[in-house]
């Protein structure tokens, strides 16, 4: 397998805030290759976002500090990379759409300007080439009348179109990384199935590879070549989207797919519930963060942190229990 | 745009119109007979008097004063001073020079000073620029301009020379023996110091308020969009940041460019302009009415404008304002 | 010579900011009658040492006891334009000042011709039968209502100026092109620019006038918007003269001189109301002899006038034909007499008083003079506070009204005559009006009456002396404090500043170097 | 439940506010001078052994001498004492026109905020219209027509101060009523009475407190501001601005007479803004501790 | 058959669009626009439909929160507009509702007990928080009696939502309206909620209005299942019909669109998924006709001209000229 394009290795984040330290994110590992669709799941808090801002450079410092890990975007860690360079792979390299369209754009100016904008950072065109770029790439996302509607505000687009116009301008610079911080969240269900239609079709067609986060499972199991699970600020577990469906090893993520209420499945008979409420990462439990509300917890689990392992071939969990035998025959 | 233009305009005349006849009201119908008041301290006979009364109209009844006033003012005269029948158009000629050249700077330092101000301290959030500014914002709020006008001019003009401080005596050919109250009113030199005095009350509000709009719009998620498409910071603050946060500073720059003539008024007394402001308060004293209605009737109409202008500019910033704009789909 | 003459520049505080005219027939102000003398000479004038004199006039005479009077003008006078002076201009320019259309707030200064009252207030047409002018015997006869036996002096106000014809129908918004103000004074204008602050009236010598050249090539008046500008300005050498800023007189009239301070035509006085219980009747005279001679004038004078307004002795202010010192209670304090007299009015049955409010009218420093006055008054015991009024007519209205105890008032003369303070401050017929002590005392009246109808000036003065005492002395019905006076600061270029006793700057015998 | 272990202990709103406004530094320094001011106010007219307006034989004698702490003024006055007085004047006057405005912005903001309709329209527009006459040309009308007595010029300030109070109240109610625990509280089935008494009311309050010390101070100013005029107090009564109008001739030669009452009217002031912000903040929801 | 508990006939609510100067109306919104349907003694209808498409108001109008256009709501055969005010005080102890936010809906200044105890001291049932039944109550709903007087701030979105149910709860209504009860919540957390009501409603016996988005969470509580699109009601039927034979295409599109936690299932599903183009048109300016027909892969001339009723098909009834069988 060729160099992984970005990897995130042992992440830490922590915010400095009058509560106390919020520690975000504690040693969060995760890899993504080439063309790849990736899904990030978990509760909110969990620490998705700052995962993926912290691609970026995004999070705010202070109170943001990084006390640790790297991010390793085709070899250059992108935490010590200067301004400058970042400047150029935001946007050019790797690009991103966020959760609420309607807050993400700009209000004030047009989308064209605000797509037209983007490439001209990137790329050294006249302005009238980069309108008509960005006109082909809001019809690439299925936008009707593109070359009329460059000229509207975002308050003159429905929710849906302006995440369509988020993910033309995400794409416009040709990224190889695209990264979608729940970018159907905010969207009716008819609107999300558009949505997450347009931005798997786009993202295959021009080879470009996909951090989806997202709290929907369904979402990840749509389109997603490989998952990863997060809680308490650390990735608890990553396999290929079909193995993780099938047979979670982390209690957490079997918990979750069991607390659903199925559509498809008759159940009048009591969901799974998962005990108590996530983690306040401002005091977050001494050992796995998952052991407060673990239904198979053990002393060990409550002292000891444990260490993310390869269970098998492309499957990583972070559980004690995990090695114990017959304890996968439980979760099924 | 342009119906929704029209429609504003409309409703300016009418707050014009209501906010002229309230002053009418207060000036020309509760006090009765200001003629009378023309007696000083000599009196004069019943007979004198009618004839002052008779010529200012004010033996007519009130509702036959108040269309003439309006059928005067339509054909652009403000009537006669009470005092010496001076046209009213010619006494706000002459004061408006002043105070127009006193507004003009004063506003554009406001305005200066706020931006760099709110600025620097928004985007330098918590640094030692920023805490001078907040202690500069939240101090001058306290300081009533008729203090600041004259602790200017003690510490411009009279430290200066009662020291010798050669390097601070910014208006060098000044009198020997200098008093508050001396500006020479025709040089840039004399406005500089009111414009300053007048400048500072608002821009220390405006500065404190563009600095939390800036810092509550740069905590946007748009704000995050502009840096994730790799855009330098400076293109963020001036280009995706400032114009946003603006929309409730153009409010607040709009009140104050309405109180302005407020602070014009203290202004102009302290420093002794022969502006519209001292006139305002020297006749609203010696109740000379037509002069105080005449002028005042200027100050409501630019204070309409201001709204107005205000009210266009939320539409020129923000294009979610537009009213007649396409409906949303 | 004009042209080598000095030219002279007057930086001058305007009440309020500016003069209210310069055009004779309407100008109250002392200051606008000032510039108005310069470009108006009337039929006389009064001189720096208080003498009357014929201006137009050459000469006048009453045949019937002062009930007419006949003026014989000179002859060859002529306005600035060129047209010659006549009889015929004064009735022009009355007819044009006393007009009831002109609203004129001087106007009641004719009111002693025939006739004119009627005129003025549009009851009656011109009285041509009480004005008759003859061109060409170059006299003018004027019938009075009642005898007037100071008419002579009375006519020298500035509202009885001729005016050319072409001046015959200029309505009283006349100033707002100030080139149509002609007049047969020393002084033509050449320009009137705008009155207000920052602004500025120029004077220069009226090359068709008859009588003494001035001896200055132009006179500049600057407007300044108060007196600290003014006195800046001056200062900085923009002016040879200026105003003192309060409570600087003697700092500044020890710096530039004191050439430009004389004593006017003019007394300070606080009234008694005669109908309030505590302080008025005949019953409290006793109290208000003893307040009278319980304020320290010479702590008044030095405190706030710093001696430019000098201790009064009387009503009547020196200078003025007829004046006599001493006429009041005390000319300075008499803190003993008053404690003495406090003690007889306790005597009486009365209990201290609540205390005494002395009104005023604020913003003009009175509050100032008051709380001296207290401070004078609880030396003696007796409790006094203030009672400032706001503006000028309201604080007049009331006091008029009778809503006084102890009433700040002043007087400074029209015309330099004793019947101009007597008469309307204390006599009955002025309750109402300037009498604001509303004070009635049938002797006062009766001497004043006699010496009005009498042509006898000496016996007039003597009745005049006589009613003066009767007020201040024998009824206590005011207390005057000090005598007005004007100071400016001059600068050492100039020899010689006349000012008259009215108060007026003889713009045209200033000397400069 | 284990889960509460994390949640700090239980304040009230108020207990909140509290400790969040008195862990602020530069609020407790203006409440500090606001305490310190008061007290002088209070009992420096007793220590002085001077009355406001009696004259002394020195004029304009130096500060920071016995008999005189703050010197004289051009009349002997004792500065100490007058300053004093001025202090009560000042908090005085605003105190009430504050209460006034404050009452009338609670009434008439109330029913625009809460009724809406016509009656908002009609109120609204008569704010806007009110709002573009500049205040110094109301106070100028009131006072020159009616005289400067003590409740006239209350009343000229409450009549500039009043339409801030008031558009303040009414978008505070407005905002307040349309949150969903006041429909809640009507689902409930409680009373108009009960939802504005407890529900609307407690809520909408907090801006009006952090009003209540801007308008004190603004009160405060524009008192000074009509004295320094000509048109609000006058001599002999001590008020700051009467103060600091007579100082002007003395700028010159004995500035203290402009600086004691000067800085005093500043002082008054700023600590009133200072503790104006600090509630400003510490009555802000957003920044409440914990979530 | 006995009387329904709730029964809405023909609601309609417009809005006015106002603007300007004096506030002039210069449209309407129609909100709701003629919505009929029927709720029984312990039954669960789930209200399904996308943002704006009137569910929020169906729920405030059913509780008398707003006054209707027009169109009659009997609750307990009684017709609750036409109640006077203290009459519709009385009937609100019977009908409570729940709101989707559980941070607005609480006030901020009131503790946990206070709040809780407020319906029962506004019917005068209690005189102050200190009855024993409200602590009861919060217990019942998942929180510790001890947290009782805390103040809503210091809990989490989920402990808030028992609040907010343990509120509407406390009087022991016969209708509960639930709108969006569990969409601000985490999905571990929704679960929790979910069987909360679930519990309650077997201890209690109520009858729920469940308004959701989320077609997962209302096929799980739901008996009976109404979709609205542009304020009206398309279908409504059986929990069962409605998800294993919907008959209305937009049903079907909604349905459709679910994303399942499958990857294989959802692998097929998307080749045959529908997907609807474009997005709900303004409710503002809603199209003639069917109100679907702009997004509708069926539509033909008369779906513009004539506006179809909901008629029974099978089990359920569905208002389309051209309904799936
Ligand atoms: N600027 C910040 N200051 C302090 N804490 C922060 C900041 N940003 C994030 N956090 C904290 O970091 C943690 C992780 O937040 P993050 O936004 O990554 O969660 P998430 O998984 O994206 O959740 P959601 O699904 O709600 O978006 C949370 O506890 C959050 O409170
Ligand atoms: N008070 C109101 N004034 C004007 N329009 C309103 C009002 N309340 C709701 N609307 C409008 O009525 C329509 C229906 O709103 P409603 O809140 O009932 O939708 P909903 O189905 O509950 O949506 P959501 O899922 O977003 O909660 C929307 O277009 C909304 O904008
Ligand atoms: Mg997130
Ligand atoms: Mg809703």
């Amino acid at each position: 397998m060729s160099q992984p394009l970005l990897h995130i290795d042992d992440l830490y984040v922590h915010f400095n805030t009058s509560d106390g330290v919020v520690q975000a994110i504690n040693g969060a590992s995760l890899t993504l290759n080439p063309g790849e669709i990736v899904g990030l799941v978990g509760e909110s808090g969990s620490g998705k976002s700052v995962t993926a801002m912290s691609i970026l450079g995004l999070v705010p410092k202070p109170p943001a500090i990084y006390p640790k890990g790297r991010i390793l975007w085709k070899g250059i860690d992108l935490l010590t990379t200067p301004d400058r360079e970042l400047r150029e792979i935001r946007g050019g390299e790797i690009s991103m759409i966020f959760q609420d369209p309607m807050t993400s754009l700009n209000p004030v100016y047009t989308i064209g300007h605000q797509i037209s904008e983007m490439i001209r950072v990137h790329s050294r065109i006249s302005a009238k080439t980069a309108k008509l770029r960005s006109i082909e790439m809001l019809d690439l996302v299925g936008m009707p009348n593109p070359a009329q509607r460059i000229d509207d505000y975002p308050h003159q687009f429905s929710g849906g179109m302006r995440q369509r116009a988020m993910i033309a301008m995400a794409l416009s610079c040709s990224p190889e990384l695209l990264i979608a911080d729940e970018p159907t969240t905010a969207l009716d269900v008819t609107i999300q199935a558009q949505i997450l239609e347009i931005l798997e079709k786009s993202a295959r067609e021009l080879n470009v590879s996909v951090l989806l986060i997202t709290h929907d499972l369904g979402v990840v199991a749509g389109i997603c070549d490989r998952v990863a699970v997060m809680y308490g600020g650390r990735i608890v577990e990553e396999a290929p989207v079909d193995d993780l469906f099938e047979r979670p090893l982390m209690p957490y993520t079997w918990g979750l797919m069991r607390s659903i209420p199925q559509m498809d499945k008759v159940s009048t008979k009591r969901l799974y519930t998962i005990p108590g409420s996530p983690p306040v990462m401002s005091r977050p439990p001494k050992g796995c963060a998952f052991a407060p509300r673990c239904e198979f917890v053990i002393d060990r689990c409550h002292t000891e942190v444990p260490q993310l392992i390869e269970y098998a071939p492309h499957r990583m969990v972070r559980c004690h229990r995990v090695s114990e035998p017959d304890f996968i025959a439980v979760l099924a | 745009m342009f119906t929704y233009t029209i429609k504003r305009l409309l409703q300016s005349l009418i707050v014009v119109w209501a906010a002229v006849t309230l002053m009418f009201a207060l000036f020309f119908i509760i006090p009765g007979d200001p003629i009378s008041l023309k007696s000083g301290e000599k009196s004069l006979p019943p007979g004198i008097l009618a004839n002052i009364t008779a010529k200012y109209g004010l033996d007519q009844p009130t509702y036959v004063q108040y269309f003439r006033f309006w059928g005067h003012l339509f054909k652009g005269d403000l009537g006669y001073s009470y005092k010496n029948d001076k046209s009213v158009n010619t006494i706000l000629h002459d004061g408006l020079s002043t105070s127009a050249r006193l507004l003009f700077w004063g506003a554009l330092l406001q305005l200066i000073i706020a931006l760099t101000v709110g600025l620097t301290s928004a985007i330098k959030r918590g640094s030692l620029g920023d805490r001078i500014g907040t202690i500069f914002t939240v101090g001058i709020q306290g300081i009533p301009v008729f203090v600041s006008g004259l602790l200017a001019q003690y510490l411009f003009g009279v430290l200066p020379f009662q020291m010798h401080w050669d390097w601070l005596n910014f208006f060098k050919p000044w009198p020997q023996s200098w008093t508050a109250g001396v500006i020479p009113t025709d040089s840039w030199k004399g406005i500089i110091l009111p414009a300053l005095v007048v400048a500072v009350v608002d821009a220390a509000f405006i500065a404190r308020m563009l600095r939390s709009s800036l810092l509550e719009v740069l905590r946007a998620d748009y704000i995050r969009t502009a840096f994730a498409k790799g855009l330098s910071a400076r293109r963020v603050w001036f280009h995706h940041a400032l114009r946003n946060a603006m929309i409730p500073v153009v409010t607040v720059y709009g009140t104050s460019l309405i109180a302005i003539f407020g602070v014009a008024v203290q202004t102009e007394k302290v420093f002794s302009l022969p502006g519209m402001g001292s006139t305002i308060a020297d006749s609203a004293l010696s109740q000379d009415a037509p002069v105080v209605l005449g002028l005042a009737i200027v100050v409501i109409a630019f204070g309409a404008v201001v709204n107005l202008v205000v009210d266009l500019s939320y539409a020129l910033i923000d294009p979610r304002i537009k009213i007649d704009s396409k409906a949303v789909h | 010579h004009a042209a080598t003459a000095p030219t002279y520049i007057d930086c001058q505080l305007f009440s309020a900011g500016e003069p209210d005219f310069i055009d004779p027939a309407l100008t109250s102000t002392l200051v606008g009658a000032n510039l108005a003398t310069m470009l108006f000479d009337g039929l006389t004038d009064t001189d720096a040492s208080g003498n009357l004199y014929g201006e137009v006039a050459s000469k006048w005479v009453t045949k019937d006891g002062a009930k007419t009077w006949a003026f014989t003008l000179k002859k060859n006078l002529k306005f600035s334009n060129g047209e010659a002076v006549l009889p015929s201009s004064f009735v022009t320019g009355w007819k044009r000042a006393f007009a009831a259309s002109m609203a004129s707030e001087v106007a009641y200064h004719s009111y002693f011709i025939a006739g004119m009252e009627e005129y003025n207030t549009g009851k009656g047409g011109w009285p041509s039968a009480s004005v008759v002018a003859d061109d060409s015997a170059m006299t003018l006869t004027i019938k009075m209502v009642n005898p007037t036996a100071d008419w002579p002096s009375i006519v020298g106000h500035s509202v009885f100026s001729p005016i050319p014809t072409t001046m015959a129908s200029a309505s009283s918004k006349v100033e707002e092109d100030g080139t149509k103000l002609v007049g047969n004074g020393p002084f033509m204008l050449e320009k009137a620019i705008t009155k207000r602050a920052g602004g500025e009236v120029v004077i220069v010598p009226n090359p068709n006038y008859g009588g003494k050249a001035p001896l200055l090539s132009r006179v500049t008046f600057k407007i300044s918007s108060d007196v600290n500008a003014a006195y800046n300005a001056f200062a900085s050498g923009q002016c040879d003269n200026g105003p003192i800023p309060a409570g600087r007189y003697t700092e500044l009239l020890t710096k530039w001189g004191t050439k430009g301070v004389k004593t006017t035509l003019g007394t300070d006085y606080w009234g008694f109301n005669w109908e309030d219980p505590t302080v008025g009747g005949t019953q409290n005279k006793y109290l208000r002899s003893a307040i009278s001679k319980a304020i320290d004038r010479t702590q008044i004078s030095t405190v706030i006038y710093q001696g430019v307004r000098k201790p009064a002795s009387g009503l009547l202010p020196p200078g003025l034909p007829g004046y006599k010192a001493g006429q009041g209670l005390t000319s300075s304090r008499d803190l003993n007499g008053a404690i003495s007299d406090y003690k007889r009015w306790l005597a009486l049955g009365n209990k201290t008083p609540a205390p005494i409010r002395l009104s005023y009218n604020d913003g003009a420093g009175w509050d100032k003079v008051a709380s001296i006055i207290i401070a004078n008054l609880k030396d003696v015991g007796i409790p006094a506070k203030l009672d400032p009024y706001p503006a000028d007519g309201t604080y007049f209205s009331k006091m008029r009204s009778g809503k006084g105890q102890m009433i700040r008032a002043g007087w400074f003369a029209d015309y330099p005559i004793a019947d101009n303070f007597l008469f309307p401050l204390l006599h009955t017929k002025s309750i109402d009006g300037d009498n604001l002590e509303r004070y009635s005392s049938v002797t006062f009246d009766a001497l004043v009456d006699s010496a009005r109808s009498t042509t006898n000036k000496s016996f007039a003065q003597s009745q005049y002396r006589r009613a003066e005492v009767q007020a201040l002395r024998k009824d206590v019905a005011l207390t005057q404090t000090v005598n007005r006076g004007i100071a400016t600061v001059l600068a050492a270029s100039t020899t010689s500043f006349p000012i008259t006793p009215l108060g007026m700057i003889a713009f045209d015998q200033i000397v400069k170097n | 439940m284990s889960e509460f272990e994390q949640i700090p202990q239980s304040l009230s709103y108020w207990q909140d506010v509290r400790a969040r406004f008195f862990a602020n530094k530069i609020s407790i320094l203006g409440l500090v001078m606001l305490v310190l001011l008061i007290f002088i106010g209070i009992i420096g007219p007793f220590i002085s052994g001077w009355k406001y307006d009696e004259l002394g034989p020195d004029i304009l004698s130096a500060p920071f001498q016995k008999g005189h702490w703050f010197g004289t003024d051009d009349l002997g006055r004792d500065l100490f004492t007058r300053v004093t007085y001025g202090i009560r004047l000042s908090l005085t006057v605003a105190i009430i026109v504050t209460i006034i405005s404050v009452f009338v912005g609670v009434t008439l903001g109330g029913l625009a905020g809460y009724f809406g309709g016509w009656i908002d329209t009609l109120i609204s527009r008569f704010i806007d219209t009110w709002q573009v006459i500049p205040f110094v040309l109301i106070g100028f009308a009131i006072i020159t027509v009616f005289g400067s007595s003590f409740w006239v010029i209350v009343a000229a300030l409450v009549f500039t101060g009043w339409y801030s109070t008031t558009r303040l109240f009414r978008a505070s109610v407005m905002q307040v009523k349309s949150l969903e625990y006041v429909e809640a509280a009507r689902a409930t089935g409680a009373t108009t009475k009960r939802i504005i008494l407890r529900h609307i009311g407690p809520n909408a309050i907090p801006p009006i407190i952090v009003v209540l010390a801007f308008s004190v101070a603004g009160a405060i100013l524009s008192e000074s501001v009509y004295a320094f005029l000509g048109v609000g107090f006058r001599e002999p009564t001590p008020s700051l601005g009467v103060m600091i109008s007579g100082s002007r001739n003395f700028l010159t030669e004995k500035p203290f007479v402009f600086f004691i009452p000067g800085s005093v009217l500043v002082l008054l002031t700023l600590s009133i803004v200072l503790i104006g912000d600090g509630l400003r903040d510490a009555l802000d929801p957003k920044l409440r501790g914990v979530k | 058959m006995s009387e329904p508990l709730l029964k809405v006939v023909n609601l309609e609510k417009k809005f006015p669009i106002q603007r300007g100067f004096l506030k002039r109306t210069v449209g309407q919104i129609h909100a709701v626009d003629g919505v009929s349907f029927e709720i029984g003694h312990g039954e669960t209808l789930g209200l399904v439909g996308e943002s704006g498409c009137g569910k929020s108001t169906t729920a405030r109008l059913i509780l008398r929160l707003l006054d209707p256009t027009s169109g009659e709501i009997f609750f307990n055969g009684k017709e609750i507009h036409t109640l006077s005010r203290q009459e519709i005080r009385k009937e609100r102890k019977d009908m409570q509702i729940v709101f989707q936010d559980p941070y607005a809906s609480l006030n901020p200044r009131m503790t946990i007990r206070q709040i809780v105890a407020e319906p029962l001291i506004v019917h005068g049932l209690a005189n102050d928080d200190a009855d024993p039944a409200v602590d009861e109550m919060i217990e019942l709903c998942g929180l510790s009696r001890e947290f009782g007087n805390r103040y809503p701030h210091e809990f989490s979105g989920g402990q808030r939502q028992r609040v907010g149910i343990a509120r509407a709860l406390i009087t022991r209504p016969k209708l509960v309206v639930l709108d969006e009860p569990v969409s601000a919540l985490d999905v571990s957390v929704q679960a929790q909620i979910l069987n909360l009501l679930d519990d309650l409603r077997e201890k209690f016996d109520f009858s729920y209005l469940f308004v959701a988005h989320d077609l997962s969470v209302v096929s799980h509580i739901s008996t009976r299942v109404a979709v609205m699109y542009l304020g009206k009601i398309v279908e409504i039927g059986s929990r069962e019909e409605i998800f294993d034979n919907p008959h209305h295409p937009y049903t079907k599109a909604l349905i459709s669109a679910v994303p399942l936690a499958n990857p294989k299932q959802e692998r097929i599903r998307k080749t045959t998924r529908i997907v609807l183009t474009g997005d709900v048109p303004s409710p503002a300016n809603p199209p003639s006709g069917c109100r679907f027909r702009t997004r509708c892969w069926k539509a033909q001339e008369v779906c513009a001209t004539s506006e179809p009723a909901l008629l029974k098909i099978g089990n359920s009834y569905v208002a389309c000229h051209f309904p799936e069988m």
